[in-house]
């Protein structure tokens, strides 16, 4: 069984104009000590995916259906009380923006040690003592001196390596990141990405990383989850998504991104997607890629019916009537390894 | 315009610093952050020049200072064969013509209270160009040419997605058939898929109406897309300038090969050799901290 | 008490920051409503706000069609009317004049409202002009001004007024508005000086000044107008203040000149005869309750309608 | 008395009839607001006085009315010869730091008050002394040699121990009575030296009277016990007075209707007033005070249109429904209660309710009359309530009168004399200094400092003139009715419109005896008892 | 942080002389004389004494020079209408007062109407937050003199609980401190509940949250102490109006306070007590703010870096 599984969930939002859909029949597994990355473009539901796991969801959202099972438990049937005993101890989550993420008026060593006295019944010393530890294995220089300043005297970078060691101080079992690194330059970026491997490896938790970057997923995650419009269109192990792209929105997220490694890039064009994303509030009956997908026709049998999300090839699911692999005059991948 | 060989832009030795004031009662300045210091590079007619960097390292106050959006604290800009460090205020509006901006963030680059016509339409007032009806013409074409329906000129900025707002942006940055357009940061706020379409866009544009640019973002596939030239930056010198595929495929600095073998690249293979270079160069740089 | 002329936090408003709301094609516009019409609909949503602002034009009304419709002389004096307690002929009752104080509240309010929205305006005025120059050509004179406001808010307000009315030596309604504005205009400038540096940070006003714009351009056109919002929010939240010190100065006797009166002096009317005829003092005070409140939440509601940060979290 | 700045809710003081002698006791007394000073020589308005009387001896007290003939205080008998006043003081008057009080004390205090170093507002008191208006003139830094000078001629001498003798400018008939007046009690030399202006403190200050200064919380409240070495301590009966500060009318009424005071000499706001005067609590006291409004005659220029003004006015209507403390509608200028007033006021040409068709008669008869007036008054609580009352009467007669509240030093301003351009009435009150009718006619000279109205008519002067040298009462009386005549007459030239005659009420309690004011707005504590 | 502190109380010497120089200035402008008290005229000769008595017959400069050289020996000059008192005196008896009624109220309102923001807050939309906010928003709207007037009238003349008038006794200090820290009260329940509500929606609450802590423990240590921060710098100015600004409550409750002084001394045209006043009025405002900065530091650590 996966540490973590979740069926079908669905978060909508109550609003003036009906219900947001934000989240629409979402079903993910997170293995033990593996990496789940999920991508897709701003708005289409990744950050309340994982607001939804771990119950932190805003007053006008609810959990419409879907389970949450964390080890067998499932989430969204717990009290309040019971869902603080999860939080942090079992499941740690990290924010995108480090900069909003940590109170302003309280110390680091504070905010660090508050979680491990929460938890793990700790003396103040041995929080502080252990709070040390966590800050030097993040690699804060000069940790024991640093413990007492506020937050604002920590760069970006810092202060997201300080939400690190505070996810991490309890061991957690499961680490959800929400875009960890988009607000940091591309070097801290492969810092705090590095580090997060070398501490998933260490602590043999599990992780979800949730990014629109298709490169942070590539050097992170094991598995993928490529979301459009509160729905998976694309789930596989990594190599096999970048390898093998069925779905066509997966396709022209590639082609979007310019290559660094690409001689010519700055001759060529890029791949762009046309249109926009559905509204989510009113959502026909029908692929939400539908009106951008170059693949489909009027008639179409996804423009009348939403696709059912299939297993393509053993370990490859997708959410589409045209994947690539199906199209005419495409090559048939080989089967994932 | 006269005729002149040299490069459309040519700036030597800029510095911009910043005084740090402190003192009890009157405040006296006692230091300066160096946001620039000591800066040269040219942009020849047609061309781009990349210039990247982590943040904080200087990149929009080069292209402020260039502008004169920011008085330089020494150096010099030359711009079409004059100097525009030492020139008056009227001529450097004249100046203005020739040389534009488009900003990374396109919520905060339009005016919220005007209307799209109006945004585009402005520097054509400013500058006292065209009849009203002239300059309506005009602003239709040019909207047409950043692919945004022109019929919604009497639209408000905010009603529009980024991608489009940064198309009303640069059709404003057109309005004066500009030689050079700054680009600081024009698609870092945006979706991947929207900043194809931007891309592209500027490609277009350079090809069909021979603008030259000076191209600044931090993303270095980006950049690479876009420039001829690359200029890489830190803590406000450049430490690297050359043809673009000359520093990216043959780094000559650490701190540009540091920013190079951190970039992520959509391919977990390739991603993992990556990740190795990275390691090795991780001691070479500071991380930022 | 007074809304305290020196606290900023009712006043700290943010102008309309958009929230990136997804990123779509070029085309077709994502809401066809207009900037205002979209506050417009956020307001008439806004429970709150609209009965506030039905009552405040009820009040308005009241204050400006019952002088036109009651058959009364406000100023004729007949004791043997004196006192009348509310009854359907005298719906607020008549004062020891034997005048009808239904009649004279309306006439009292368009003097209290009046000096209301003259003191608002003047205090947004000074305040705007101050704040704006202070703001926008920075550096020493930013400084200098700012000193300045600080000496200036050492002032206690009240007392300051009463100076001014002894300055004038009368009391009618310019002097009043004087009176109330002198030392309740700082706040705004401050805000308004906070407001136009942020603004000044953003990249429009960089492009209008790279496309060659004058800085009264750029002033007129860029900054100003974008205040607009805040400075419509800061009327309503002003006027409370400038109502409720015109009824302190009347209370000591340092009212519009009778037989003149305004809330406040009727009020203070009523204070001498609250033992006998607590009606006197009562409604006066209800009036400007009313107005006060009804401002207060119409100021909310514009607050929350121009933040379109609000829409979400509805 | 002092001035009536405040409006018409004042208050005054007799000796009173001998109430039983109670065993002593404590009397809570709101007063309405703080003495501005103790120093009899620098004290103004009635709340001072009111506590400076009681804690001093005057050189005379003053009768009953309606006569308010001297009395012996320190000053057990005086002869009068022509122009020279000798008084024979009392030998058992004692300062409360055991010296006595002598006749070197009179002559330093009164020189005191004169002298232009203290700036006393009631230098002019002593004018009338020869050689005193001359001194208290002179510029101390000017000369000092000069000051001096003037000094030494002011005619105020001791000849001895106890006698004081005075000079007077001319024979002055009320010069006794004024001396009832707290500007002419003397001070104790050596506690003015020890402590300068501070002098007046409790601890510091020495008095001579029936109560001594105990404590003094500013604007608080202050004490007063009983002074055991007073003269005739015997028939004092409170041990302690309490004089609780309330300004505000309302409050104080409360504080009485609660039991926190024993009387309430603040006064109430006058829509209580028909309740209060159904309780046993209330008193009122006449007062040889006029409430009046002047006509700036530079701006209403013709008699017959301020006659006709004058006559438009219902005082009934304003002392029964606005004043309503028993108030008594003036016909004259000279108060009901000034003695002699049955012959002075004999002209009644104004009646105490208008007479609107023999006004518009008056009306007709103007020329060019002023339709629109500027009326000022202070803005003191109950003138608003009058101004507006007569502002309607006015109407009655086609005149549009704009009222015009002021702040009190801006009304003094626009006062004058002369006043502004702009005022054509304003309103005035005045309460007597001594009760003799020279002391109100005498406002309505030519280039009298009180005279507001530009008002100026030789033969009034030189009636008044020939008043000053008369020495026979009835004389002096019909000299009076002549001038009064001029003024509110049928033939007069009406520069004001009398409204009413001030008197003075009080909430007492029930337990309080003896509670008195003079006319001239004296409370006397002596009498007083409690129990 | 101490240098930001060296820094403020420096700057308020050039701040309190332009706040002298203003007050004298605007008194010179009003018209009429502190020595006429009474209707009756005062002779020309007892004015001049006067006038050169108290030093107004100098010209203007010599006034303000001396008047400046005085705050500065802390000698604030003799009263031009209390003859026997100098402003000293006054303010030592009165200031005492005034501070005690400002504080009090000032206490009472931090005391109840933080708690009542505190508790809408967290019942956003619930009866309770209603019920609050309607306390709050009449307590705001209602002058303040009609509060004291009920007060009075009923809890003192009809319940006989407090005396009416007076500072002298513990309980004659109930009703005027309740009516002076309504207005505040209920500006501190309003907004302390709106920031409170912003709180509740900031980052690090949500991290807070994610961290696992008790509810109880997020809003104690991580919402409260933001919440306080609007509050905080709200009460300094308010101390100073709470202290300036009771004289009407000093009028009606008959308290020997600064403030009801102040009025007086205004319309007695009393100079020098005016602006002795004023001056100690704009000290205890700037250092009210002074001390709200300080504390802001205090409560916010990112303002102590950027101000030094
Ligand atoms: N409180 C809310 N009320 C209403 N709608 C909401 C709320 N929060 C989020 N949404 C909507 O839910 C959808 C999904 O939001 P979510 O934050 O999960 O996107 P995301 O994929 O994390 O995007 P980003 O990359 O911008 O973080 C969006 O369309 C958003 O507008
Ligand atoms: N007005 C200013 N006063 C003081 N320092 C400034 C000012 N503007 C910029 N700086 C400093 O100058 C340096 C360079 O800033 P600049 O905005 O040019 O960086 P950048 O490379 O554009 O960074 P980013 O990628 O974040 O936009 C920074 O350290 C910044 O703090
Ligand atoms: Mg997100
Ligand atoms: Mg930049």
């Amino acid at each position: 069984m996966a540490l973590l599984e979740v069926d079908d969930l669905r978060t909508y939002f109550t609003s003036r104009r009906g219900d947001v859909k934000a989240v629409d029949g979402i079903s993910l597994a997170v293995e033990r000590g593996k990496t789940l990355g999920i991508v897709g473009e701003s708005g289409c539901g990744k950050s309340v995916t994982a607001l939804s796991i771990m119950g932190l969801l805003a007053p006008n959202a609810r959990v419409v259906s879907g389970s949450v099972r964390f080890e067998g438990r499932d989430l969204t049937e717990l009290s309040d009380r019971e869902l603080e005993d999860i939080r942090g101890r079992q499941i740690a989550m990290i924010f995108q923006d480090p900069m909003t993420s940590l109170n302003p008026t309280l110390t680091i060593g504070l905010q660090l040690t508050e979680t491990m006295r929460r938890h793990l019944d700790m003396s103040r010393d041995e929080a502080r003592k252990r709070a040390i530890e966590l800050l030097e294995e993040v690699h804060i220089p000069n940790a024991r001196a640093r413990l007492d300043d506020y937050p604002h005297r920590y760069s970006g970078g810092m202060r997201q390596r300080v939400m690190i060691a505070m996810a991490l101080s309890c061991s957690p079992k499961l680490l959800i990141a929400d875009e960890p690194t988009t607000a940091l330059d591309v070097t801290v970026q492969a810092g705090i990405l590095d580090l997060l491997e070398e501490l998933r490896d260490e602590h043999e938790m599990s992780m979800i990383i949730i990014t629109h970057d298709m490169g942070v997923v590539a050097e992170s995650a094991d598995d993928i989850a490529v979301m459009y419009a509160g729905q998976i269109v694309e789930q596989t192990n990594a190599e096999e998504l970048f390898d093998h792209p069925e779905h066509p929105y997966t396709e022209a997220l590639l082609g979007a991104l310019p290559q660094v490694e690409d001689e010519n890039v700055r001759q060529g064009r890029l791949t762009a997607i046309p249109g926009r994303p559905p509204d989510l509030v009113d959502l026909p009956d029908a692929c939400r890629f539908a009106p951008r997908c170059p693949y489909a026709s009027r008639n179409d049998s996804c423009t009348a019916k939403m696709p059912e999300l299939r297993e393509l090839r053993p370990g490859h699911l997708v959410r589409t009537a045209h994947p690539a692999s199906e199209r005419q005059g495409a090559p048939v991948p080989a089967a994932a390894p | 315009m006269s005729a002149n060989t040299g490069p459309l832009l040519e700036v030597k030795d800029l510095q911009k610093w910043f005084p740090v004031r402190k003192g009890l009662l009157i405040e006296r300045t006692v230091d300066y952050v160096k946001a620039v210091d000591g800066v040269s590079f040219e942009i020849p007619e047609g061309q781009t020049l990349g210039l990247v960097g982590e943040s904080g390292s200087g990149k929009s106050t080069t292209g402020y200072c260039v502008l004169q959006l920011l008085k330089p604290t020494g150096g010099s800009v030359r711009f079409m064969g004059k100097e525009l460090t030492t020139m008056g205020s009227g001529d450097l509006r004249e100046m203005r013509r020739e040389m534009q901006i488009v900003f990374q963030d396109p919520y905060s680059s339009l005016n919220p209270r005007m209307t799209v016509g109006g945004i585009v339409a402005e520097p054509l007032a400013v500058h006292g160009i065209g009849t009203r009806r002239s300059r309506d013409a005009r602003v239709r074409d040019l909207l047409e040419t950043v692919g945004f329906n022109p019929d919604f000129t009497n639209r408000y900025p905010h009603e529009f997605s980024g991608g489009q707002r940064q198309r009303i942006g640069i059709a404003r940055a057109l309005a004066l058939n500009p030689r050079l357009i700054i680009c600081d940061e024009p698609v870092s706020a945006l979706d991947v898929s929207i900043q194809a379409q931007i891309l592209n866009l500027l490609k277009d544009l350079q090809r069909d109406l021979g603008l030259a640019y000076l191209f600044v973002a931090h993303d270095l596939a980006v950049v690479r897309a876009m420039s001829d030239h690359i200029a890489v930056m830190n803590k406000g010198v450049l430490v690297e300038t050359g043809k673009a595929n000359d520093v990216y495929t043959n780094p000559r600095e650490d701190y540009t090969k540091a920013l190079l073998a951190a970039v992520p690249v959509p391919d977990p293979r390739r991603m993992r050799e990556r990740k190795r270079e990275r390691r090795k160069l991780a001691h070479a740089v500071a991380e930022g901290l | 008490m007074v809304l305290n002329p020196q606290n900023e936090e009712l006043r700290e408003l943010t102008v309309g920051r958009e929230r990136e709301d997804g990123s779509f094609e070029a085309g077709a516009a994502i809401n066809q409503t207009s900037l205002w019409r979209d506050a417009a609909r956020r307001f008439a949503h806004n429970r709150a706000a609209l009965v506030a602002m039905f009552a405040f034009l009820l009040m308005l009304a009241y204050v400006v069609i019952v002088p036109f419709v009651v058959p009364y002389d406000p100023n004729a004096v007949n004791f043997d009317i004196a006192y009348v307690n509310p009854t359907w002929t005298h719906p607020f009752g008549t004062d020891e004049f034997g005048r009808d104080l239904f009649l004279r509240t309306a006439l009292g309010g368009r003097i209290s409202i009046g000096i209301g929205f003259a003191g608002t305006v003047a205090i947004m005025v000074v305040g705007i002009l101050y704040g704006a120059i202070s703001g926008f050509v920075g550096g020493w004179l930013d400084n200098a001004m700012m000193r300045f406001l600080d000496a200036l808010y050492g002032l206690p307000y009240l007392p300051f007024a009463i100076i001014t009315l002894a300055i004038f030596g009368t009391v009618n309604f310019w002097t009043m508005v004087i009176a109330l504005t002198i030392a309740s205009w700082f706040t705004t400038a401050r805000v308004m000086r906070g407001q136009i540096i942020t603004l000044k940070e953003n990249d429009y006003v960089r492009a209008a000044r790279a496309v060659g714009a004058r800085w009264h351009r750029v002033l007129f056109r860029h900054l100003l107008p974008n205040t607009l919002g805040v400075v419509l929010v800061f009327v309503f939240l002003e006027l409370p203040g400038v109502v409720l010190g015109e009824a302190f100065l009347s209370f000591l006797g340092l009212g519009i000149n009778p037989p003149q009166s305004s809330w406040g002096s009727l009020a203070q009317d009523g204070y001498t005869q609250y033992l006998s005829h607590p009606y006197i003092i009562v409604i006066p005070s209800v009036a400007i309750a009313w107005l006060i409140l009804s401002a207060f939440f119409i100021a909310d509601g514009l607050r929350d309608a121009l933040d379109p940060r609000t829409e979400s979290a509805a | 008395g002092g001035g009536g700045s405040s409006g018409s809710n004042n208050n005054a003081t007799t000796t009173g009839g001998s109430a039983g002698s109670a065993s002593g006791g404590t009397i809570r007394i709101a007063i309405g607001s703080e003495p501005p000073s103790l120093d009899p020589g620098l004290a103004t308005d009635t709340t001072s006085a009111f506590v400076v009387l009681n804690t001093n001896v005057p050189i005379v007290y003053l009768g009953p009315a309606p006569d308010l003939k001297p009395e012996p205080a320190l000053a057990t008998s005086w002869d009068t010869s022509g122009k020279t006043v000798t008084l024979h003081l009392r030998k058992d008057v004692k300062w409360t730091n055991g010296d006595p009080v002598t006749s070197a004390d009179v002559v330093y205090s009164w020189l005191r008050t004169i002298s232009p170093q203290l700036g006393a507002d009631y230098a002019y008191q002593f004018y009338g002394i020869q050689g005193a208006q001359e001194y208290n003139s002179c510029k101390p830094s000017a000369a000092n040699q000069q000051c001096d000078t003037l000094k030494n001629k002011v005619g105020i001498s001791a000849p001895d121990k106890y006698t004081v003798k005075v000079e007077l400018t001319s024979p002055q008939p009320w010069f006794l009575q004024q001396l009832s007046h707290t500007s002419f009690i003397p001070v104790n030399k050596t506690a003015v030296d020890k402590y300068g202006a501070k002098w007046t403190e409790p601890g510091h200050i020495v008095t001579d009277g029936p109560f001594m200064l105990k404590q003094w919380k500013h604007d608080a409240s202050l004490m007063l016990v009983k002074n055991p070495d007073y003269y005739d301590a015997s028939s004092v009966k409170l041990q302690t007075v309490k004089l609780n500060i309330i300004p505000d009318g309302s409050t104080a009424e409360q504080a009485f209707n609660a039991g926190n005071v024993d009387v309430n000499e603040t006064g109430w706001p006058p829509s209580d007033t028909p309740s209060i005067k159904n309780t046993p609590a209330y008193q009122q006291f006449p007062s040889l005070g006029i409430y009046y409004y002047g006509f700036n005659v530079k701006v209403i220029t013709d008699p017959n249109q301020r006659k006709a003004m004058a006559l438009a006015i219902d005082r009934k209507t304003i002392v029964d429904h606005i004043t309503q403390t028993g108030q008594v509608p003036a016909t004259n200028l000279s108060p009901a209660g000034i003695p002699g007033a049955s012959t002075i006021n004999s002209d009644k040409f104004l009646k105490p309710t208008a007479d609107m068709t023999l006004a518009k008669q008056y009306m007709a008869k103007v020329s060019n009359p002023v339709k629109s007036i500027n009326l000022i008054f202070n803005n003191a609580p109950g003138h608003k309530e009058i101004a507006t009352a007569i502002q309607a009467q006015w109407k009655q007669l086609g005149i549009n009168v704009t009222l015009k509240q002021m702040d009190w030093p801006q009304f003094l301003k626009f006062l004058g004399p002369p006043p502004d351009a702009s005022v054509g009435v304003y309103r005035n009150g005045w309460i007597a200094d001594f009760p003799d009718d020279i002391n109100f006619l005498s406002i309505f000279q030519c280039g009298s400092g009180n005279n507001n109205t530009n008002w100026c008519n030789k033969q009034y002067d030189n009636l008044l003139k020939q008043a000053t040298a008369e020495q026979d009462q009835q004389k002096r009386y019909d000299l009076y009715q002549q001038a009064e005549a001029l003024l509110t007459g049928k033939n007069g030239d009406m520069p004001i419109a009398p409204i009413y005659w001030y008197t003075f009420a009080y909430q007492v309690a029930q337990n309080v005896h003896g509670w008195n004011t003079n006319p001239m707005d004296e409370i006397d504590l002596r009498t007083v008892s409690i129990g | 942080m101490l240098k930001f502190v060296v820094r403020r109380v420096l700057w308020t010497i050039p701040i309190i002389l332009l706040v002298i120089f203003m007050t004298f200035w605007m008194m010179r402008e009003i018209k009429g004389s502190p020595f006429r008290k009474s209707e009756r005229a005062v002779p020309a000769a007892v004015l001049a004494n006067l006038n050169r008595k108290f030093g107004l017959d100098k010209p203007w400069y010599v006034q303000y020079g001396k008047y400046v050289k005085d705050v500065a020996t802390l000698d604030l000059g003799p009263s031009l209408v209390l003859r026997n008192q100098d402003v000293n005196d006054i303010v030592k008896e009165h200031f005492p007062v005034s501070a005690q009624l400002g504080g009090l109220a000032m206490l009472l309102a931090i005391l109840v109407g933080i708690p009542i923001g505190i508790i809408s807050a967290l019942r956003a939309n619930k009866l309770t937050d209603y019920i609050a906010m309607l306390f709050a928003n009449l307590g705001f709207a209602i002058p303040s003199f009609l509060v004291a007037t009920l007060l009075i009238y009923e809890f003192a003349a009809q319940l006989r609980w407090f005396p009416t008038n007076g500072w002298d006794t513990a309980s004659s200090k109930v009703l005027p401190v309740i009516a002076l820290s309504l207005g505040p009260m209920t500006y501190f329940a309003r907004i302390v509940r709106g920031q409170m509500l912003e709180t509740l929606q900031q980052d690090y609450v949500r991290t807070a949250k994610a961290k696992g802590l008790r509810w109880k423990r997020v809003v104690v240590v991580h919402v409260l102490r933001n919440s306080l921060i609007p509050a905080v710098t709200a009460a300094g100015p308010l101390l100073g109006f709470l202290v300036t600004g009771s004289f009407i409550i000093e009028n009606i409750f008959a308290i020997p306070g600064i403030g009801r002084y102040y009025v007086i001394s205004v319309s007695g045209r009393d100079y020098s007590t005016v602006m002795g006043i004023t001056v100690l009025l704009a000290i205890l405002v700037i250092v009210a703010n002074m001390i709200v900065d300080i504390l802001y530091g205090f409560l916010d650590p990112r303002t102590r870096d950027a101000r030094t």
